[in-house]
């Protein structure tokens, strides 16, 4: 075991992270600067999501560390062997057990509940970034509550192509306030944010910003009135390891053979589970 | 008085090499081996921006420049100059590539699978140990990979979900023979991109990432691995191997688009190469190559990665950095003449 | 109850109970007292070198100013304001951020006998599933200054409410008070 | 052993055994050197997936020799910097058309490719134990 303390980050880094944390609770889809401090792994691989989970694990914390759905890949074992050496705390592979869940791209399947904790790990945490690269002018786009320019950027590919061709990270608004980049989550998982009882957090340690979502908020994809909504689907399949249907699936290409699996892995053990039971 | 001045330099100059290399003394006991295979990393950048394929030269560099890694590229651009060339080797790809590592971030799994090979992606930068490690593991065996693994993208391609560019060359441009005028031969970009700096790709290929621009690559397939170097033998006219060398490729998938031959849309992709294992540089050159060849997809932005004219002469560290030092040399004439103009200027304004 | 537990061990528990307490406004949790003030553990908590305090409450302010690095400063200026009392006076001085940086805004830590009796409200809001009817321990009249100050969203003031029983809640400047 | 596969094999012995080798070739036939060890560049087309065109990704730096072994050329290309062993590869390459020595020739080129073989077979183990395995059937 190391001679670093408890959860690795000094005192002062977590109050500073913390302060952050609880300036982002009270702003909803604010994303507020904080003094992003080296990680010992890389840039750009969850240094984010990993500082305000080691900002707020209790030792009495189950943690669980999901990648793209899934606990067993390699990031994700990664990042959860770091967090326990660092605080050995218990981790677990159930979305229902776990009290705090740090996640890469997805949202587990199973509901959330009330005293979890949801930590994004966040590449671009700026929703203008694709039409106003200028953190100055982003800032004013916000404060003036100015986002035409995501609205031009929804008509043209809505004109051209009949939708947005923005697959994920799709610009949501928070509490009918400021609109913010969910991370990259498939659209399947944006009405999953709306009104979650649990806190959602999301760190991007590379662009030094985190914000929050807090319990019961409304969190809505940006939209036209006349346009619906669409998430991905996927008609027809079911999972071949579970039959799960209706949820976000990882697609397996070997040659021209295509196969699916439930991207939320825990998901599915548990599903087999129950069909063993039955 | 102008001898006097020409002597002093010459014997300062010559007191300032063997400074300099006295200062670099202890380094010439490291060994070839030590260098070429302790400090791999090393010496694959100084061979893929120096654009010449040579362990014992890129040792040797390393050796004489202290570890300057730029420099010691410039050892190697330098000596190319001396040797003829021969001709060609037979034509390398991806998919004949015997690999160590190859990934994917489309596809949970893939055809030839997941190989994480040697690689620091998931090693915690800390000096004192934290993460305990297991003890004893030993090395699991599965099959093994070898060659002739297809890349991760080709099952898009046979869905025809790939936009193909139109090759528009006979022959690919080689610009240590003739610099190309624009419009630049896609070969031309390519061809100074693998020689280029692995810093500056990074850095404009990350501006394309950030928002100067809008690359939003999905890595389709990245791999290290040994090529072979093939050559026809003179006398019985079949091929010969001739060795094998250390090579990094990258396919990256991009946003989708009209393609331009049928109106369909299809998928963008970006592809980098570079010499040794260089990762971060052959995804760079995938990012950049996909930002130049696929028109833009957000609204405004200043694309700086996506503008050719930026890229190609703008990579090259061998270049960049000469001029950058070239300002170390004597301006007392152009220096001179800026402080009569100032003064001249202050006379007038600030009367 | 937490005993003998090092000041960082106190600092995360008492955080992990404070931004819940945030999320989930009207929700009473606990806060461990430090040298058996709760205002001191939530003053060891919240400070360090890079933010600034007022404080009018008792307690060793040499202390938590020598552990935190933290600077004194006049109540327009402060990031958190440490109050024995819902104070409407101080409460009309506090910053409450700009539009571009509401994030620059000051947070008011308020004493309290209990969190049982006082004004009877409904809460409304991020955090609150649904209406929620509870009590706060402040005045009508500091709980209309604060909705006066919190009404153009995104600026505001949030503020905590802390027992002598060791419990606090919260309100965010986002929650909406409404009077029964 | 083909001819075409000597090269290679024989790069991948050591020095001493191609020098023994050379020597005894010299002993019994007559080698003449037509171009002498010279360090030249090749130049390395790499296929470009996204146009199925070609591009050149640097140069690669060889030796290679040219020799006649009593009446037949002999020639040989090794990769970096070694002028002499490019010189005595290519002496057995044209041993080798010349009848002379012959078995000897493959025998040591055979060595290589065992070494070499042993060589891929270590890293190839290494390979296939990073190897991600999904559980997913």
């Amino acid at each position: 075991m190391s001679d670093h303390g408890f959860a690795f980050l000094d005192g002062d880094a977590k109050k500073e992270i913390r302060r952050a944390l609880l300036k982002a609770v009270a702003l909803p889809g604010y994303i507020v600067p904080f003094a992003s401090r080296e990680m010992p792994v890389a840039r750009g691989w969850g240094t984010g999501g990993l500082q305000i989970t080691l900002s707020i694990i209790l030792e009495q914390d189950v943690l669980k560390v999901i990648d793209q759905g899934c606990d067993g890949s390699v990031n994700a074992i990664n990042i959860r062997n770091f967090i326990t050496s660092v605080t050995k705390v218990m981790t677990t592979s159930k979305t229902s057990r776990a009290s705090i869940i740090q996640t890469r791209h997805r949202i587990p399947e199973h509901e959330l509940r009330e005293n979890q904790v949801l930590v994004f790990q966040v590449p671009y945490p700026e929703v203008l970034t694709t039409v106003e690269p200028d953190t100055a002018q982003q800032k004013q786009m916000h404060a003036d509550g100015d986002y035409s320019k995501l609205w031009v950027l929804l008509y043209e590919d809505t004109s051209q192509y009949g939708d947005s061709r923005i697959s994920n990270r799709y610009p949501v608004q928070v509490n009918n306030h400021f609109v913010m980049d969910p991370s990259p989550i498939p659209k399947y998982d944006i009405p999953r944010m709306d009104n979650c009882p649990a806190l959602q957090l999301f760190g991007a340690g590379r662009e030094k910003r985190m914000y929050a979502i807090p319990p019961y908020t409304t969190v809505k994809p940006l939209k036209f009135d006349d346009r619906e909504f669409k998430i991905e689907v996927f008609p027809g399949v079911c999972c071949e390891r579970c039959g799960a249907r209706d949820v976000f699936f990882d697609e397996v290409r070997l040659g021209s053979d295509r196969r699916y699996f439930c991207s939320d892995t825990e998901f599915c053990d548990k599903n087999m589970e129950k069909n063993d039971a039955a | 008085m102008s001898y006097v001045a020409i002597k002093g330099g010459s014997d300062a100059i010559q007191s300032s090499i063997r400074f300099f290399q006295n200062s670099l003394r202890q380094g010439q006991v490291i060994g070839d081996e030590e260098l070429q295979k302790g400090l791999i990393f090393s010496c694959d950048r100084i061979m893929g921006e120096g654009a010449l394929y040579s362990e014992t030269l890129a040792a040797e560099a390393l050796r004489r420049t202290g570890g300057d890694l730029l420099e010691a590229a410039f050892y190697l651009r330098a000596h190319r100059s001396t040797c003829k060339r021969i001709g060609e080797a037979t034509q390398l790809s991806g998919s004949s590539m015997r690999i160590l590592r190859r990934i994917s971030s489309a596809f949970k799994d893939i055809e030839g699978g997941q190989i994480l090979g040697p690689s620091c992606d998931y090693v915690i930068r800390l000096f004192r140990g934290l993460v305990e490690e297991d003890e004893g593991t030993s090395l699991s065996s599965g099959d093994p990979v070898g060659a002739g693994v297809p890349s991760a993208v080709d099952s898009l391609r046979q869905r025809d979900q790939i936009v193909l560019l139109e090759n528009k060359e006979e022959q690919p441009f080689d610009v240590s023979r003739s610099f190309p005028l624009p419009p630049y031969p896609r070969s031309a970009l390519m061809q100074v991109m693998s020689r280029g700096e692995t810093g500056a790709m990074l850095a404009f290929a990350y501006t394309s990432m950030r928002g100067y621009g809008d690359v939003h690559p999905t890595i389709g397939d990245l791999r290290i691995g040994y090529m072979s170097v093939e050559f026809i033998h003179p006398f019985t006219g079949n091929k010969v191997k001739v060795g094998d060398i250390r090579v990094t490729t990258c396919e990256a998938i991009g946003s989708f688009n009209r393609d331009p031959r049928d109106g369909k849309l299809r998928l963008a992709t970006g592809f980098g190469f570079c010499l040794g294992f260089n990762e971060t540089k052959a995804i760079s050159m995938s990012i950049l190559d996909m930002a130049m060849h696929h028109s833009g997809y957000s609204v405004g932005g200043m694309d700086i990665a996506a503008n050719p004219e930026i890229i190609i002469h703008h990579v090259d560290g061998i270049e960049s950095m000469g001029f950058t030092n070239h300002f170390k040399l004597p301006h007392y004439v152009t220096f001179q003449a800026d402080l009569q103009v100032l003064l001249k200027a202050k006379e007038q304004s600030d009367e | 109850m937490i005993a003998d537990m090092d000041l960082e061990q106190l600092n995360r528990n008492n955080f992990r109970n404070c931004l819940e307490a945030l999320a989930r406004p009207g929700n009473v949790y606990q806060v461990y007292p430090y040298n058996h003030s709760v205002i001191m553990a939530m003053a060891s908590m919240l400070l360090y070198p890079e933010v600034t305090f007022y404080q009018q409450t008792e307690g060793d302010w040499n202390m938590i100013k020598a552990i935190t690095g933290t600077t004194e400063r006049e109540a327009h200026e402060a990031d958190y304001l440490f109050l024995d009392v819902p104070d409407k006076n101080i409460l009309q001085d506090v910053k409450s951020g700009n539009q571009q940086n509401p994030e620059f805004s000051a947070t008011l830590i308020c004493g309290c006998q209990n969190l049982k009796s006082g004004t009877s409200v409904i809460l409304s809001g991020p955090g609150v599933n649904g209406r929620r009817q509870t009590t706060l321990p402040a005045p009508v009249d500091f709980l209309e200054l604060l909705a006066e100050k919190n009404r153009h969203f995104p600026l505001g003031v949030d503020l905590y409410f802390l027992s002598r029983e060791h419990g606090i809640c919260a309100l965010p400047r986002t929650t909406q008070v409404d009077f029964l | 052993m083909n001819r075409e596969e000597l090269n290679f094999f024989l790069q991948q012995v050591d020095s001493d055994a191609l020098f023994a080798l050379v020597q005894k070739v010299q002993c019994c036939s007559e080698v003449q050197v037509i171009q002498q060890s010279t360090e030249q560049t090749l130049m390395l087309p790499v296929t470009d997936p996204v146009t199925q065109g070609t591009f050149y990704g640097g140069e690669v730096l060889v030796n290679s020799a040219i020799v006649r072994v009593n009446t037949v050329e002999g020639w040989a290309m090794v990769l970096d910097q070694h002028p002499t062993r490019a010189l005595h590869i290519a002496i057995l390459d044209g041993a080798y058309a010349a009848e002379v020595e012959k078995e000897a020739i493959v025998d040591l080129a055979g060595k290589g490719q065992k070494l070499h073989g042993q060589m891929n077979k270590d890293v190839d183990r290494q390979v296939a134990s990073t190897r991600v395995s999904f559980d997913l059937m």
